[in-house]
């Protein structure tokens, strides 16, 4: 891999760009794989990279049936932050949070992490018993958060909506400043760019159709670019992960939702934070091109069709409103929708399967793209030591019927 | 905003409705005789279909009937709503009333 | 000439001479006319320069007349009325208009970003995601510096003083665009009888009619457009929006249409509205939204100066102004000739239709009208040339013709340089097929009008007009015809037949031949700038460096290059990107894969679809009968679900603190009274009610007797607890059921769902009377008292009405229930009584108990008065994942029975032992009032392992201590121990568990 | 205030007092109950879906199995108390409501187009004729709306949501000359 640099920038300017290699190869797939990665969205992309980088395992493939970085891991609204609630999910939200403190120079691409800091709002005393709650237990594992207080908020935020006869007045948020955005699609990219430079390959264009299991064994996968057999097989696709589990006769405790955001035109700064709100429905940022980017609500029903009802989009510009007054008269531009797996419990499996040599990371509800190189990391621990690391082990499928939810609907109203 | 036929009241805007999941879920007749996991796979599996979809609504803002309807999940087409004790219920209703009565005795 | 508009032609035009309307713009004062645009104003004023773009900040002018203007992205209006990123083709003019640009510092005409330009080549597709790395803590400082020039305009800076609102609305068919196309399909389908909206952007009819030379019928076609408007206007249940785009094509035929009301921002002063969401359910679409024009790709193309050729004839014709004086015209096709020919017959001089056709056969333009109406107005016709590049900074100086030879890719010399100050160029039409997309439909690529054309559509619509290919007048009046007809045909309707009117419009007809990209004098990466998105910078350069990095595919490409993603959405841009990466990639354009386009068609406000739900509408208020008597008493409200209820009742000057423990030591000590109203109640009546009830509570319903109440709680299939609340039987087969404020709708869905889904063979009614029953609450030693002193028809000993029993009775000469229950452990009394009555017997209440010092106390009271018994708040004790037996409920779970939920409680999981269980907690140093929300930790040290959390916390007045309730794991078997409360910034304080029940354990109290 | 400047939509808004409510249910098909209902009504019932029979009362039906009828105040109680007697033998329930619902009169030209604003029902004069009724949504509200001439609505809502409802009703009718096109 030629690395980026501020020289190698110029270089290539004064010759008119001509010369910068593909960031990754598109090579033709090989007849069998050490590992099979399904799925070339961030997760994916993240755990063959972590395979290669820290398991030695460089014989690997990432099969996408469209194009990497195509599914949810562009269509977020590219939120990162640690504070849940639980002790098991935070804990590894926070892996994955100090993975993106490091993931710009780590894999020579810039991913645009910025630590801008995540308010969480409160707009009732339950609110703030929760908030207070999640920020002592964030604090005793070690995760930055603190408690604000209205006045704080309105400080931080000058545009934000503090009046106490508000519908739902803001009594107060949480705050996690070592939360921010980053630039969803330049983490695909870049952990393409940079697993593919340790040797994997990325084959776009190659739709699993079915999981070839052999006593009790999967061994490889048919694909539209022909059967590819492999050692292990990590199943990483939000909103297909049932499809694809079916093929290996398994089942999941998933349903797919709709989930839609939208963003205004660019305007010139004005919030430099992000801001959450549970009771209010609604998140918000602004992006460095000046876009406010806007998480709206899940759609009730199931569904596949990267589109949600209308109704969401209008009640989500009602909360935006509502907290930021001044908002009303700005447009949006676009729309779009996303399908989030929700797991019963609103958390991720990241699970060995009944099926040996075949392992899944699905489920991640509206939390994914925050998760995306932890979930990469642990779930490439688990493909490579055919078990668990102990960040995940918390998040295996057994834990349905055992019992052992780690319910982060409960306190965590806002569990994007 | 999807247009659903409630059985009753006819064709309403989706925010009259809330919906209620995948139909015809039964609950087990013995819970007791279930592992853990058969119990779990009542409790949380579903079936999450790409594409057809028997699905429970209710009119929540109208006539407070849950009913079943068919809907694809990608093109979000409706097929059919149905009532529940009525015929294509996808469930023997009367049937089934018949054998829970038959049950309590 | 009109005076200090230097391009405004003599005649013609829509526009009102005699209305002139001063505005300004950049801080300069001119003049236009009503009827202008503020970009047809601009350019009469002979402002060029009217934007910077958004990387290189490049001078840019106006380049088209409608919704697709990529360059004059304006700031109207300021303060809160501000309105941020409009183009100045889509403002309508009005006198005293402030309009800025947005790009640029210290100014549009000089900004010192310009410098990016020189920097381009660093600045290339992809830059930001290779550098600012180093070192790795600078991110942060390179970022403030690249958000300082991010975004158009500002946002406002206060709440938008104007209204909003939504109309829902029902048609059979509704007419997307009110050109010719449009015009025909309202007439067709109204005129059957059909129920019609007819929407278009414009505040007129008519779309390209309004600027067309042709005549219709024997009459010029604007003149045919408005008696077509007067004629929908007369027919029935045909509504007519313009100034409407209709910006959304949503599931089900559902579309959404917003409507500009209030031309003036900010005029509306709360009175008016400004705009109105149309939220309409369709049977059928005839979707007319027309074309837009391309630009062609050569070097230096975003120059001020080279506009759409059809945006040339549009100032022309439709708003007298000429946006140059010496042109020439650039075109791929027959379209652009009518500019020329309007631009002769405005004046201005053509310099010559450079024509990329006909380069081989020799001929010298193009047959058929137009080339003979061209020929006659002596234009020459350069065919088989392009433009290559153009000079001028800001503003087009000249152009460079070169012979072309039909390879985009090659090198070319330009042998020809015309002066000029106008280059129209027209590298033929897209289709606005965005609502046919957003609707699911499929678009395909026509080879002979290379264009995308919508394909069969995947819900009820129609396209019809230039929308749907049809180029010709002729054609468009013809298509649309067609259209309604067909719509009203698939709505069961009988078509009434309607002449397709006659035009003399010249249908064009040599074809187009497709020029993507112009080659230049060097090659694609070393030529000067040949720009695709104008907005965003995006150039052929760009594209080829996306796709040489390994970004092939069109999503990659766009999203690397930014193509497509400005505020225009790539309405110019989009087609020749694809067929630009197309030919890079070797591929056909259909290869490449189409765009799926979503909403917004073009940008909406947040207000309007927003709608009146903001402010105080944003949610309902929900409020008990006796509201008015809290609010009078100047108790502060806390939010519960949708609720508002009183929190507490300050006397002078008191804060929550002390009000509360006064509050608290008069009921434990007198007398307290409460609205519980909020509570969710349920009449459940029928011969299965107690099977029923059985299977949705834990404990033995069937053993309860008429007229006993019962503490019941209500878990979900998983086990965990939902709600809970008392229950009384009220008849052999019947039983009121309360639930908590929060779960009260919860609950009774909960129970629908099983009794009409699971067990439809159980006969029960539910009814809620959560509204019809407002429930005082009368707790207190002398709250028997009170109700004798009030006048009460039962006896109200503890003997003829015990303790969890209920009664109907007459008190104070109105109709009760009376409940013998109690939630703060005293003797206590629910009285339900008919809310219309709820107020009056409130007065009663309090004035009968002024003698007893009666105290009304609010929902913070209620919360330590239970706590001190022990008692737990659904949703603050709990949240989803505690079970009854984690709360130490397991006497309430029967044994005998089977209930919802039990089954999980068998569970691995929830048989630990040290699961989180719920517990009282001591302060150790018996004065700290824990926070709500302190986790627990094991001991002192650290890093200490959580072992729970406080889930309520109060200081207890009547106790004279503070007292806690918390979830700590194995916690009902640590009676006694000692723990640690971990508390932000202070040491871990020691806590020991106790029982939850702090008074009264034995509970004689509320039994006297 | 000054009352000039455009028109405001033509529509006045009032609330109906001294009204008396009956939440009844019963199975329909079930032996005689319907009739025995009528009987003590003194009028049919509903047996359609969304229709409303008027009568000495008003009764809508809410469901398959549920109506509301509309009284006097004062004859609530009395009706109730025989409902109740008559449908004794009967699976039914018989719940004096009157408490908890408000009824709003909505008249006048505009009141349709004003009511469209919250409600996606199609409230055409054609599509919504005298006789029927619908439970829909009304902004944020549940409501239960009955046609009555072309230019009047009742609206009956839940009492804690009836501020709320007013307040919105006020706000929707409120905007001086708005475009109006008759629906």
């Amino acid at each position: 891999m030629k690395r980026y640099s501020a020289l190698g920038l110029l270089r290539n300017a004064l010759d008119y760009n001509r010369n910068w290699p593909a960031a990754w190869r598109s090579p033709e797939p090989k007849k069998s794989y050490d590992a099979i990665i399904v799925g070339g969205g961030g997760h994916g992309l993240a755990t063959a990279y972590y395979l290669a980088r820290d398991h030695g395992l460089r014989n690997v493939a990432v099969l996408e049936k469209g194009w990497i970085g195509g599914g949810n891991t562009g269509r977020n609204t590219s939120i990162v932050r640690s504070n849940y609630l639980w002790t098991e999910a935070s804990l590894l939200y926070e892996k994955s949070l100090q993975l993106w403190e490091g993931l710009s120079r780590d894999l020579n691409y810039n991913v645009m992490f910025s630590q801008r800091g995540v308010y969480n709002l409160g707009h009732s005393l339950q609110d703030m018993r929760d908030i207070e709650r999640r920020v002592n237990a964030n604090r005793l594992n070690g995760i930055d958060a603190e408690v604000l207080g209205p006045a704080e908020v309105k400080r931080a935020i000058p545009c934000i909506n503090t009046s106490p006869g508000a519908r739902y007045p803001i009594l107060g948020a949480s705050l996690q400043r070592r939360g921010g955005v980053a630039r969803h699609d330049a983490v695909a990219w870049g952990f393409a760019r940079a697993a593919d430079a340790l040797g994997v390959d990325i084959i776009e264009q190659c739709e699993v159709t079915g999981i070839e299991v052999r006593a009790g064994r999967a061994v490889g996968v048919a694909t539209t670019r022909g059967a590819i057999a492999a050692d292990r097989i990590g199943v990483v696709v939000a909103g297909n992960a049932g499809v694809l589990a079916g093929m290996a006769g398994l089942r999941l405790p998933i349903e797919s939702h709709p989930l839609q955001a939208f963003v205004s035109e660019p305007i010139r700064p004005v919030l430099d934070t992000v801001v959450m709100s549970g009771a209010v429905h609604g998140y918000i940022s602004q992006s460095d091109k000046g876009e406010l980017v806007i998480g709206a609500g899940i759609d009730a029903y199931n569904g596949y069709g990267q589109r949600g009802s209308f109704p969401v989009i209008e009640h989500a510009m009602q909360a935006i409103i509502e907290l930021f007054p001044a908002f009303s008269r700005v447009r949006m531009l676009r729309l779009w929708g996303g399908i989030v797996d929700i797991c019963p419990d609103a958390c991720p499996i990241v699970s060995k399967t009944p099926v040996q040599g075949l392992y899944f990371n699905c489920g991640w509800g509206t939390g994914g793209f925050k998760a995306t190189p932890g979930s990469g990391w642990v779930f490439a621990h688990t493909l490579a030591h055919d078990r668990p690391h102990d960040l995940n082990a918390p998040f295996s499928l057994d834990r349905f019927a055992s019992g052992a939810l780690i319910d982060e609907h409960g306190a965590a109203a806002v569990a994007h | 905003m999807l247009l659903i036929e409630c059985p009753w009241c006819g064709p309403r805007a989706e925010t009259e409705f809330s919906y209620g999941g995948e139909a015809g879920i039964e609950r087990p007749a013995d819970p007791y005789a279930l592992s853990d996991a058969e119990w779990a796979d009542y409790l949380f599996f579903r079936r999450n279909p790409r594409g057809a979809h028997r699905e429970l609504w209710h009119h929540a803002q109208g006539c407070r009937r849950w009913f079943g309807v068919e809907r694809d999940t990608v093109s979000y087409r409706i097929e059919k709503s149905y009532r529940l004790s009525g015929a294509g219920s996808g469930r023997p209703a009367a049937a089934h009333i018949e054998a829970s009565k038959e049950k309590r005795r | 000439m009109a005076a200090g508009q230097p391009n405004r032609l003599p005649h013609g035009g829509r526009i009102d001479r005699s209305q002139p309307l001063a505005f300004s713009f950049d801080g300069r004062a001119f003049e236009g006319f009503a009827g202008d645009t503020l970009a047809s104003a601009l350019m009469a004023a002979g402002v060029s320069l009217v934007g910077r773009s958004f990387k290189l900040r490049r001078p840019r002018g106006i380049v088209g007349s409608g919704a697709e203007e990529p360059n004059a992205i304006m700031q109207i209006g300021e303060g809160a009325a501000a309105q941020p990123n409009l183009p100045a083709t889509r403002v309508e003019l009005r006198g005293g208009l402030n309009a800025r640009p947005t790009r640029g510092w210290p100014g549009v005409r000089f900004d010192i970003g310009a410098v990016n330009d020189f920097f381009g080549r660093v600045l290339g597709a992809g830059f930001y995601y290779k550098t600012f790395m180093w070192p790795r803590s600078w991110w942060k400082h390179y970022e403030h510096a690249i958000r300082k020039s991010a975004g158009f305009g500002q946002a406002p800076d206060g709440p938008d003083p104007d209204r909003y609102e939504h109309m829902n609305a029902h048609c059979d068919v509704l007419v997307a665009g009110g050109g010719p196309a449009g015009l025909m399909a309202a007439l067709a389908a109204a005129k059957s009888g059909a129920r019609v909206i007819l929407a278009d952007e414009q505040n007129e009819f008519g779309g390209s009619l309004l600027a067309s030379a042709a005549s219709i019928d024997g009459v010029p076609a604007a003149e045919w457009a408005a008696s077509a408007v007067a004629e929908l206007q007369g027919l029935d249940d045909c509504v007519l929006l313009p100034s409407s785009t209709v910006f959304g094509y949503h599931d089900h035929n559902f579309l959404t249409i917003a409507e500009r009301c209030a031309v003036h921002p900010g005029s509306s002063n709360g009175e008016g509205v400004r705009e109105r969401l149309w939220r309409v359910r369709a049977g059928q679409v005839v979707l007319a939204q027309g074309s837009f024009e391309r630009p062609l790709v050569f070097c230096n193309n975003d120059r001020p100066g080279v506009m759409l050729a059809s945006a040339v004839s549009t100032y022309i014709d439709r708003y007298a102004v000429l946006p140059g004086r010496r042109a020439v015209v650039f075109t791929n096709n027959d379209s652009a000739y009518r500019a020329a020919i309007s631009l002769a017959g405005a004046g201005a001089e053509v310099a010559a239709i450079v024509d990329s056709r006909f380069g081989g056969d020799g001929r010298t333009g193009p047959a058929g009208e137009l080339g003979a109406r061209v020929q006659a107005l002596g234009i020459p016709v350069l065919a088989g040339h392009v433009v290559s590049d153009v000079a001028g900074r800001r503003r087009v100086t000249g152009a460079s013709i070169a012979r072309w030879n039909g390879d985009s890719w090659g090198n070319v010399r330009s042998t020809i340089r015309m002066d000029c100050d106008l280059v129209a160029v027209s590298g033929g039409w897209s289709p606005a097929v965005h609502l046919h997309s957003q609707a699911g439909g499929r678009l395909d690529w026509d080879e002979s009008r290379h264009c995308f054309l919508p394909a069969e559509a995947r819900q009820a619509h129609f396209s019809a007009g230039a929308g749907n290919g049809k180029w010709s007048l002729r054609e468009c009046l013809a298509d649309g015809l067609r259209a309604g007809a067909d719509a009203v045909s698939k709505l069961g309707l009988k078509p009434v037949a309607v002449r397709a009117p006659d035009t003399d419009a010249d249908a064009g007809e040599n074809p187009i031949e497709p020029l993507w990209r112009v080659p230049a004098a060097r090659d694609a990466d070393r030529c000067p700038r040949q720009f695709i998105d104008f907005q965003n910078d995006t150039t052929v350069a760009d594209i080829r460096l996306a796709v040489r990095e390994g970004y092939r595919n069109v999503e990659h490409v766009k999203r690397y290059t930014a193509l497509g993603f400005g505020t225009d959405q790539g309405k110019l841009g989009n087609i020749n990107g694809m067929a630009v990466l197309a030919n890079v990639l070797g591929k056909a354009i259909p290869e490449v894969g189409t765009t799926t386009f979503r909403p917004a068609y073009t940008p909406v406000s947040f207000g309007v679809c927003a709608g009146e739900s903001v402010g105080e509408l944003y949610d309902p208020v929900r409020t008990t009968a006796i509201h008015e008597w809290h609010e009078a008493a100047g108790a502060p409200m806390e939010t519960v679900g949708q609720w508002h209820r009183p929190w507490y009742f300050p006397r002078d000057g008191e804060d929550l603190h002390a009000a509360v423990a006064r509050e608290c030591l008069a009921v434990r000590k007198s007398l307290g009274v409460m609205d519980a109203s909020t509570l969710g109640k349920i009449d459940a009546c029928g011969p299965d009610v107690v099977e029923f009830l059985e299977r949705i509570y834990t404990h033995n319903v069937g053993r309860m007797k008429v007229g006993r109440c019962a503490y019941g709680v209500i878990p979900g299939e998983d086990g965990m607890l939902m709600d809970d609340g008392v229950m009384a039987r009220t008849g052999e087969h019947r039983f009121y059921l309360t639930t908590t404020t929060g779960g009260a709708a919860a609950v009774l869905d909960w129970m629908e769902k099983w009794l009409q889904t699971e067990w439809p063979e159980l006969e029960v009614y539910l009814t809620s009377l959560t509204d019809h029953y407002s429930t005082i609450a009368a707790a207190g030693p002398n709250s028997r008292s009170l109700l004798e002193k009030l006048g009460c028809d039962i006896p109200l000993d503890k003997e003829s009405f015990p303790f969890m029993t209920t009664r109907p009775a007459v008190l104070a000469g109105m109709r009760v229930t009376l409940f013998r229950v109690s939630f703060s452990g005293e003797l206590a009394f629910e009285i339900n009584i008919d809310s219309n009555d709820a107020l009056a017997m409130w007065r009663k209440i309090m004035e009968a108990g002024a003698e007893f010092d009666i105290t009304p106390y609010g929902t913070e009271t209620m919360h330590v008065l239970r706590a001190e018994k022990g008692f737990i708040i659904a949703g603050q004790d709990t949240d989803g994942s505690v079970t009854p037996v984690d709360l130490g409920m397991n006497w309430l779970l029967s044994k005998d029975k089977d209930f919802l939920g039990k089954r999980s409680l068998e569970r691995p999981d929830c048989l630990r032992e040290d699961r989180k269980q719920w517990v009282g907690l001591l302060s150790q140093d018996g004065r700290t009032v824990l926070p709500e929300g302190t986790q627990l930790i094991g001991d002192a040290g650290k890093p200490a392992a959580m072992c729970g959390h406080v889930t309520s916390s109060y200081f207890s007045a009547c106790l004279g201590h503070p007292i806690a309730l918390a979830l700590v794991a194995g916690g009902q078997q640590r009676k006694g121990e000692t723990i640690h409360a971990a508390l932000s910034g202070r040491d871990p304080l020691p806590v020991r568990i106790v029982s939850p029940v702090f008074y009264d354990p034995k509970g004689q109290r509320q039994h006297v | 205030m000054s009352e000039a400047g455009p028109p405001r939509p033509r529509i006045a808004i009032s609330v109906r007092s001294g009204r008396g409510f009956l939440n009844l249910r019963l199975n329909p098909r079930r032996g005689q109950a319907l009739e025995a209902a009528e009987r003590i009504l003194g009028q049919p019932m509903p047996r359609a879906a969304n229709t409303f029979t008027a009568g000495e009362n008003e009764v809508y039906w809410l469901g398959p199995d549920e109506w509301l009828v509309a009284t006097g105040a004062k004859r609530v109680s009395a009706l109730g108390s025989e409902l109740a007697e008559a449908l004794g033998g009967f699976h039914a329930a018989v719940n004096d409501v009157s408490g908890g619902h408000v009824e709003l009169l909505v008249r006048g030209a505009d009141a349709r187009t004003v009511l469209a604003k919250g409600c996606t029902l199609d409230l055409h004069p054609r599509e919504f004729v005298p006789g029927q009724c619908a439970q829909t949504g009304l902004g944020r509200a549940a409501v239960l709306l009955a046609a009555g001439d072309p230019s009047t609505c009742t609206i009956v809502v839940r009492r804690s949501f009836s501020g709320y409802l007013r307040r919105w009703l006020a706000y929707a009718a409120r905007p001086r000359g708005a475009r109006l096109p008759a629906l």
